[in-house]
């Protein structure tokens, strides 16, 4: 697949309201800067997200995908982050073990207060994926724009 | 086809500044179902709020999007808003165009493409909002404490000060639990059954306090607002109704018995009040002990003097149900048994190796010598005196890993108060570290060493006998040998562990324990007096080693809290909780294992297997209990639990709307 | 049944002499069953864990898998506690760790899988069936003889190798005592150590430790000594007179192994377990207190 | 496999099965029967005494049976069922997800020395875990160095590859798979009402064939499964196109091996799959 | 400058005694229970708390110099009463035996006297009490230490002259050998 001009990587985070959603808040409120490219999708926990939902980013067409919850100890919910920490663990081995760059999908834990974390992580990751170009794996535009032609 | 009405704010120039919001409403009103997309300056605004409610009526819609600050600043501004209108509240979706859009990015073209999927998230998003209700839970004002020690006591004044019924549960005949068993308190050297007695008393008398002693939690059942409380109301063989508490029986009775409140030392009756001033002042006979009651003799010689024929020794257990809006949990701790610990120690051979307890029993005045303090083995005044700190505290392999906290201090007290009663006599504090945060505790700490007690940095190796003295041997670790002291008793200053019989009030109650048992917070900073639980509350040392002065503040805070609870007539629980789809639920219980608040339980529904009838287990959500995390959701495979709001449907929307 | 592999060790061959007897004479009356393992040799005592671990923990194996190989699925007795403390240390590490279990069957050059326990006499005599063996067998009484039963420190120490029971104030040796009458007083220094092999090599600073004990004892009433150990043993006992004549004190304290108390009790002349060999003089205070069993005074 | 041993087997389970249906301790028995093949059988349900001659014990007793239990959970008498090894743990598996009840299966225990099955070479478990009754002698087990060193083998060997040949490797995979879902009818772990896959209400899954499609269902009945999975090696046995399917899941149960402790699924029929209990000192790489 | 705490060269040896005795030393918070109780504690030049502390701070010539290493009579005292479960006994016994590795011997007669013994077990199997004691007095020059025990001991046939031996030899002094090739080769 050749590199679309301006291609933009697209990224999906999926964050918890209490922890990392506050955090994000926080880096606007301080006018941190961190690339456009990151986008969030706010869940109450991050026990919330389904691996599912990961695997349906990357089908859908994202370039990198997160998960950011409470550090462990401090989940709003006691425990559910200790969940994430098991399901995501497994997850991403399994995504990697199946050809998907390990930096492709990241989980970090992210407090309210550490919007200098944010801001820095979100940096970072972007330019990560921006060094591995689009992702076309597990993704149904392949199929859309002529499948196994492409090869 | 819904009627999505698209709103972006400016937020004055905070967003329009980065973000070209004419750009955005645009494009956005592009998107199928979006029939009215407009910007406004100030959204959250009076005049920017109506112009919402009239489009609603206007364009007919039937949810909204708005672009504007982070959902968490204006969410519920917006829901409130929307009370009013012929929209429900929870059709409501808000893109986080400020903070996370205009205050972090510097290219405005790329803001604005970021702005647009963002609003465009949300349109998919609330294209899957379905109106969603709060339900309101039945309050009923009346608080269970359980525990009648001090941290019991204080909560139960303060909530039935502010007007509310409270019950409170005390498993011994009396409360005041181990505070009136302390002779004096730190650093201010008040008499300690001077301050709690009078307390004792009043809850005895105040018009909202309910006292049950010899009783004790059965079940448990319910939720906040609604607990369904069993208690077992033991056999106390006298009419307390009657009984005035001459004391006649107690005097006659001739089974004599090692007197618990007294640690052992002394004796009591089989017929007996705790302790002098007991609340109810009224005795109890121990049937394990009492000749008649145990079989052992014919006796009964209580019941015959009894001028007012309260002994009834047919009494039996009563088990009482009662209905609680809220509960308290004040079970307080105990010593650890040092004598099955340490042997170095002597394991309980020595008589004169007494715990701190045992010392505060001694030298009280109205404890077994009258304040006098005599060691227990000969009745003689100790010159010497060794005290032991942290046995059993900060040691993982032997007793427990934590600090004990209240030891330092009660150590530095027992060696005033023996400096102070003995003249001529010696203190020798084996310490490891002396912690004293508090106020006026370092001031205290140094007092004592002015009054002459000796601190040895070290802890000691071994205890034994030779004549009537004990060699303590310790190495002084300042200066790196090993000292020996000869005593004349020893008073060992013994860890706090949770009272026996935590672990089943814990889990009748359906709270958590840490690996010590202590019970488990919600939060160590930010909740420290509430459980997992809503409605239930923590009160002193039962949540973890602590003195006074902390566990009554403690005590008011869960009343404060219980108070809150009682402010509402109703209570109004979120509608954004998980909910089971009972056709799907396949019964698997793997949600269940996932709520940390044991929310979800299993019941029994009727189903159909070919043409058979047939009862089956699906999982069922208790909104009282659900706090909507929703790891239950990511757990179930089936997708059978949803978490209303945050639906898999809604998240998968969200997704799909991104990579358009 | 009382029937186990017998483990000596090197005392039981010199300064153990005694010691011996009194076993022999013992395990006769109550039908102990002894068999000794064929040519064993020298668990290392304390001197090989100061050289090598695993030679440590492969001498005594050698005997444990010569006991194995005879294949008679006994438990192994051993009446010193030293040899006892490094059987126990070898049986340890094969049943607990599969790495070394491996390198010691390597070292030794023979198959070793732990499967029978190593015991020292006083958990062979503080079974209820020997117990009851012994009590069947008491034909005088020790009775009025205070004694202070030292165990040492290898018999119970570290307990996650030993298993034994308290560490501080074991009793087994205790309640084997009372069976003859005598009386076993409480005092503090039962597991305290002697110095074991430090009383040869650095014996001013080990002099020390024979003294605490020795005070302890004396300062709790005790008329002797009782030991499980011809270590320990011939440490309290052959030093006894140094420590008085060095230390300038007093000490009167026949020390004497639990077996020989047991022997007497059972009707064992003096010479036949050979009381008189002792350094300490140990007769006498035996000869004042032995009494026919039923015999008043 | 020792011939007379497995004979004398056959008639010994034969004889159970009879006279378990003749006193009526089951309503049937599940088990294998022959084909017209001579190296096949298919599952048989005999529920009459006379039709216990017709069940058969040989090497080519394949299919996995605990999960035709599914379709009859609540049976007015005892289902009896043959269970191996590998089914036993299928039947912890379901007792275990409150999928049927213990007490309404009678297991006719078969120690088995394994099959004309290549999931069969590293075995750990021939014996059955749990029975009620034992047919014969139980077998030799493999030993455990021999089932460890069989078990993850070829995934770690796969770990090998880089990304990109692994993603080559299972794009050409799943561009075979037609979505019929055997895999996902025959496993023991699956049991779910209705299949997530099946829902249209929640998009979760499109029921386009494609290789993207195709891809998300792999990977999600991996992860499904992952924590459950008994290793029995049905999914990859009846997946008519031959796509390596144990090879996703034995890489869920390697990495939680790795992560969480050592884990055999459906041995013990109490312990609850790794993902619906935490510890506070689980490994944590997300900081 | 060679006193910085952080430029202390035993660090690498701290780190490989604990991985072998499995020994965490920043448990130990220096009660000193262990050293309290310690027997020889009395005759020590660094206490046993003192050893712990010192190979905290990375500081392991101290420890390897000191006397207390060859004191220590393994009685385990002092890890049946540690808080923390440090188990001192092997930390000596690693030390002591790097101390000789590198020729740091405090206290020779404690290491003569278990050369000798296992000389003695080396050459007959078994441990002979007379040939030890004796062979023991000679290397050290304390020609008379015990030797007023010795008529007792004769008289009484507690000791004999002839030494007793086992008959595989061969079994016991390849145990030794294989056991101490393999120290050389570390």
């Amino acid at each position: 697949m050749s590199v679309e001009k301006n291609w933009e990587p697209k990224i999906i985070a999926f964050t918890c309201n209490w922890c990392t959603y506050t955090g994000a808040d926080l880096a606007g409120l301080n006018r941190m800067k961190y690339p456009e490219n990151v986008h969030l999708v706010r869940v109450p926990c991050s026990s919330r997200v389904n691996p599912q939902f990961i695997l349906r980013a990357f089908q859908k067409g994202c370039d990198g995908v997160m998960v950011c919850g409470c550090h462990p100890g401090d989940c709003h919910y006691a425990t559910g982050n200790y969940f994430t920490r098991r399901r995501f663990m497994l997850m991403k081995r399994l995504l990697e073990y199946n050809g998907i760059d390990p930096q492709r999908f990241q989980a970090r834990w992210i407090s309210g207060s550490e919007a200098a974390k944010f801001r820095d992580t979100m940096t970072q990751v972007t330019a990560q994926i921006r060094e591995l170009g689009p992702n076309s794996k597990f993704q149904e535009k392949w199929y859309q724009e002529g499948g196994p032609e492409n090869e | 086809m819904s009627r999505t009405g698209v709103i972006i704010c400016h937020c004055g120039t905070n967003i329009a500044s980065m973000v070209d919001v004419e750009k955005v409403a645009e494009e956005i009103g592009k998107i199928p179902g979006v029939v009215y997309s407009v910007t406004n300056k100030y959204t959250c605004s009076e005049p920017g709020q109506q112009m919402i409610k009239d489009a609603i009526e206007e364009h007919s819609l039937d949810r909204i999007v708005i672009g504007a600050c982070t959902p968490r600043m204006h969410e519920t501004t917006f829901r409130k808003m929307l009370k009013g209108t012929k929209i429900n509240p929870y059709m409501l979706e808000i893109a986080n165009l400020r903070e996370q859009c205009a205050w972090v990015h510097t290219d405005k073209e790329k803001a604005t493409e970021k702005a647009i999927s963002l609003v465009r998230m949300s349109v998919a998003k609330v294209g899957s909002n379905k109106p969603l209700f709060t339900s309101f839970i039945p309050i009923h004002k009346k608080a269970l404490v359980i525990g009648g020690g001090i941290a019991g006591i204080q909560a139960a004044l303060d909530i039935a000060d502010a007007g509310h019924e409270v019950t409170l549960v005390e498993r011994e005949p009396s409360i005041g639990g181990k505070m009136v068993m302390l002779d004096k308190t730190f650093p201010t050297l008040d008499c300690s059954a001077c301050i709690s007695t009078p307390k004792m008393v009043d809850v005895s008398a105040h018009p909202n306090i309910t006292l049950k002693t010899s009783c004790e939690v059965e079940a448990v059942t319910g939720y906040v607002g609604n607990f369904e409380v069993t208690i077992r109301q033991k056999a106390r063989y006298v009419n307390h109704d009657i009984c005035t508490g001459c004391g006649l029986c107690e005097t006659k009775c001739p089974s004599k018995i090692s007197d618990e409140f007294n640690q052992g030392i002394g004796e009591r009756k089989a017929i007996y009040k705790l302790f002098p001033q007991a609340v109810p002042a009224k005795p109890v006979i121990d049937a394990q002990n009492c000749r008649k009651l145990n079989g052992s003799a014919k006796c009964g010689v209580c019941q015959i003097v009894c001028p007012l024929q309260c002994i009834d020794f047919e009494d039996k257990d009563q088990l009482i149900t009662e209905t609680y809006g809220a509960i308290v949990v004040a079970t307080g701790y105990e010593l650890i048994d040092w004598t099955k610990l340490y042997g170095e120690y002597g394991s309980g051979r020595y008589a004169d190796v007494i715990s701190g307890l045992q010392f505060e029993r001694l030298v009280n005045a109205s404890g077994p010598t009258e304040g006098h303090i005599l060691r227990p083995s000969d009745q003689k005044e100790p010159k010497d005196v060794v005290i032991v700190k942290c046995v059993g505290s900060r040691d993982e392999k032997k007793g427990k890993s934590y600090c004990s906290r209240a030891c330092c201090m009660y150590g530095a007290k027992h060696a005033h108060q023996i400096l102070e009663k003995i003249p001529g006599s010696n203190v020798y504090i084996f310490y490891m570290d002396v912690r004293t945060p508090g106020k006026g505790y370092e001031e205290f700490y140094n007092r004592t060493r002015e009054d002459g007690a000796t601190y040895i940095r070290g802890r000691v190796a071994k205890i034994y006998k030779e004549g009537d003295k004990l060699i303590c041997t310790g190495e002084d670790t300042l200066i790196g040998k090993p000292v020996t002291v000869k005593a004349d008793m020893v008073i060992l200053e013994t860890a706090m562990v949770p009272a026996r019989g935590v672990e089943e009030i814990v889990s009748k109650l359906g709270i958590s324990m840490d690996g010590d048992h202590w019970v488990q917070e919600a939060h160590p900073k930010l909740r420290p007096v509430e459980t997992q639980t809503a409605g239930i509350f923590l009160a002193g040392t039962c949540q973890g080693p602590k003195d006074i002065p902390d566990t009554v503040a403690q005590a008011s805070a869960a009343a404060v809290k219980v108070c809150g609870v009682f402010s509402k007539e109703q209570m109004e629980t979120s509608p954004m909780i998980s909910r089971v789809n009972e056709e799907k639920c396949c019964g698997c219980e793997f949600c269940v294992k996932c709520c940390p608040y044991s929310a979800i339980a299993m019941k029994e529904i009727d189903g159909r297997e070919g043409n058979r009838k047939i009862k089956r287990m699906v999982a069922t959500v208790n909104s009282g209990l659900c706090q909507g995390c929703g790891a239950c959701t990511a757990a179930c495979r089936t997708g059978a639990i949803d978490l209303l709001g945050y639906t898999n449907d809604q998240i998968l929307k969200e997704v799909d709307a991104l990579c358009l | 049944m009382l029937r186990y592999a017998y483990y000596p060790g090197c005392s039981m061959d010199s300064t153990g002499a005694t010691y011996k007897k009194s076993i022999e004479f013992v395990a006769e009356k109550i039908g102990l069953d002894l068999r000794e393992i064929k040519d064993w040799n020298c668990c290392g005592a304390t001197a090989a864990h100061t050289k090598d671990e695993m030679m440590a923990l492969a001498l005594p194996a050698r005997n444990l898998a010569l006991a194995e190989s005879e294949d008679l699925g006994l438990d192994i007795a051993i009446p010193c506690a030293a040899c006892y403390s490094r059987m126990k240390y070898s049986l340890h590490a094969v049943r607990t760790d599969e790495e070394k279990k491996e390198q010691i069957q390597e070292i030794i050059e023979m198959p070793y899988e732990g499967k029978n326990d190593v015991l020292s006499f006083l958990d062979i005599f503080s079974t209820e069936e020997a117990m009851e063996a012994c009590r069947s067998k008491m034909v005088r009484t020790l009775s009025g003889l205070k004694v202070a039963c030292y165990y040492g420190c290898l018999l119970s120490r570290p307990h996650e190798v030993t298993g034994g029971e308290d560490t501080e104030n074991p009793m087994d040796m205790d309640r084997i005592v009372a069976l003859t009458g005598a009386e076993p007083v409480d005092w503090s220094f039962k597991t305290e150590c002697c110095g074991a092999s430090h009383q040869v090599d650095v014996p001013k600073e080990a002099r020390p430790l024979l003294d605490r004990i020795l005070r302890n004892a004396q300062a709790n009433g005790a008329q002797a000594i009782v030991t499980a150990c011809p270590l320990c043993n011939m440490n309290l006992d052959m030093r006894q007179a140094e420590i008085n004549e060095k230390m300038e004190k007093k000490y009167n304290l026949p020390v004497y192994q639990f077996t020989e108390l047991l022997a007497v009790a059972m009707g064992a002349g003096a010479k036949e377990i050979g009381l008189h060999k002792h350094f300490f003089p140990a007769f006498e205070l035996m000869k004042k207190y032995a009494k026919r069993a039923g015999e008043n005074g | 496999m020792n011939d007379t041993l497995e004979i004398k087997r056959e008639a010994q389970l034969r004889e159970t099965a009879r006279r378990l249906l003749e006193d009526g301790t089951v309503g049937y028995i599940i088990g294998w029967g022959t084909t017209r093949f001579e190296d096949k059988t298919a599952p048989l349900f005999a529920a009459k005494p006379e039709e216990a001659d017709r069940l058969v014990w040989n090497e080519y007793c394949i299919n996995s049976l605990a999960k035709y239990s599914l379709d009859d959970k609540y049976p007015e008498k005892k289902i009896g069922i043959c269970v191996r090894g590998c089914d036993s743990r299928a039947v912890n598996r379901l007792v275990n997800d409150k999928q049927i009840e213990r007490e309404n299966l009678f297991l006719i225990g078969m120690p088995c020395s394994g099959k004309e099955n290549s999931v069969c070479e590293g075995c750990s478990h021939k014996n059955p875990v749990v029975y009620d009754i034992l047919i014969g002698e139980p077998v030799e087990e493999n030993t455990e160095e021999k089932a460890s060193a069989e078990r993850f083998r070829e995934i770690e060997e796969f770990e090998k590859m880089s990304p990109d040949e692994r993603y080559e490797f299972w794009a050409k995979q799943y561009d075979k798979c037609i979505r019929c879902y055997a895999c996902r009818n025959i496993c023991p772990a699956c049991s779910c009402k209705e299949c997530y896959a099946d829902q249209y209400m929640v998009g979760w899954q499109g029921k386009q064939n494609n290789r993207a499609e195709s891809q998300v269902y792999g990977l999600t009945r991996a992860y499904h499964v992952g924590d459950r999975c008994i290793e029995c090696g049905e999914c990859e046995r009846v997946c008519p196109m031959g796509l390596p399917i144990m090879r996703q899941t034995k890489k869920m149960l390697k990495d939680i091996n790795d992560l969480f402790g050592n884990y055999e699924c459906g041995v013990e029929s109490e312990r609850a799959p790794v993902l619906g209990e935490y510890d506070l000192t689980d490994r944590d790489e997300f900081m | 400058m060679d006193d910085c705490l952080n430029e202390k060269s035993g660090k690498n040896l701290i780190k490989q005694i604990t991985r072998e005795t499995g020994v965490v030393l920043h448990d130990c918070y220096q009660c000193g229970k262990c050293s309290a109780g310690c027997p020889m504690a009395h005759a020590m030049d660094l206490m046993p708390r003192e050893v712990v502390h010192y190979m905290q701070l990375g500081m392991m010539d101290e420890v390897l110099k000191s006397k207390t290493i060859w004191l220590c009579a393994t009685c385990h005292t002092c890890v049946d009463r540690c808080p923390n479960d440090i188990d001192i006994p092997s930390l000596m016994e690693k030390s002591r035996q790097e101390a000789k590795r590198r020729g740091l011997v405090a206290v020779k007669e404690v290491d003569r006297f278990n050369d000798i013994f296992m000389e003695n077990v080396k050459l007959f199997g078994k441990s002979q009490e007379v040939i030890l004691e004796g062979l023991y007095n000679v290397s050290t020059g304390h020609f008379i230490q015990d030797m007023e025990n010795v008529p007792h001991m004769l008289s009484h046939k507690l000791i004999g002259i002839k030494p007793v031996m086992i008959r595989d030899r061969g079994a016991v002094q390849k145990i030794i050998r294989k056991t101490m090739k393999d120290k050389k080769k570390k």
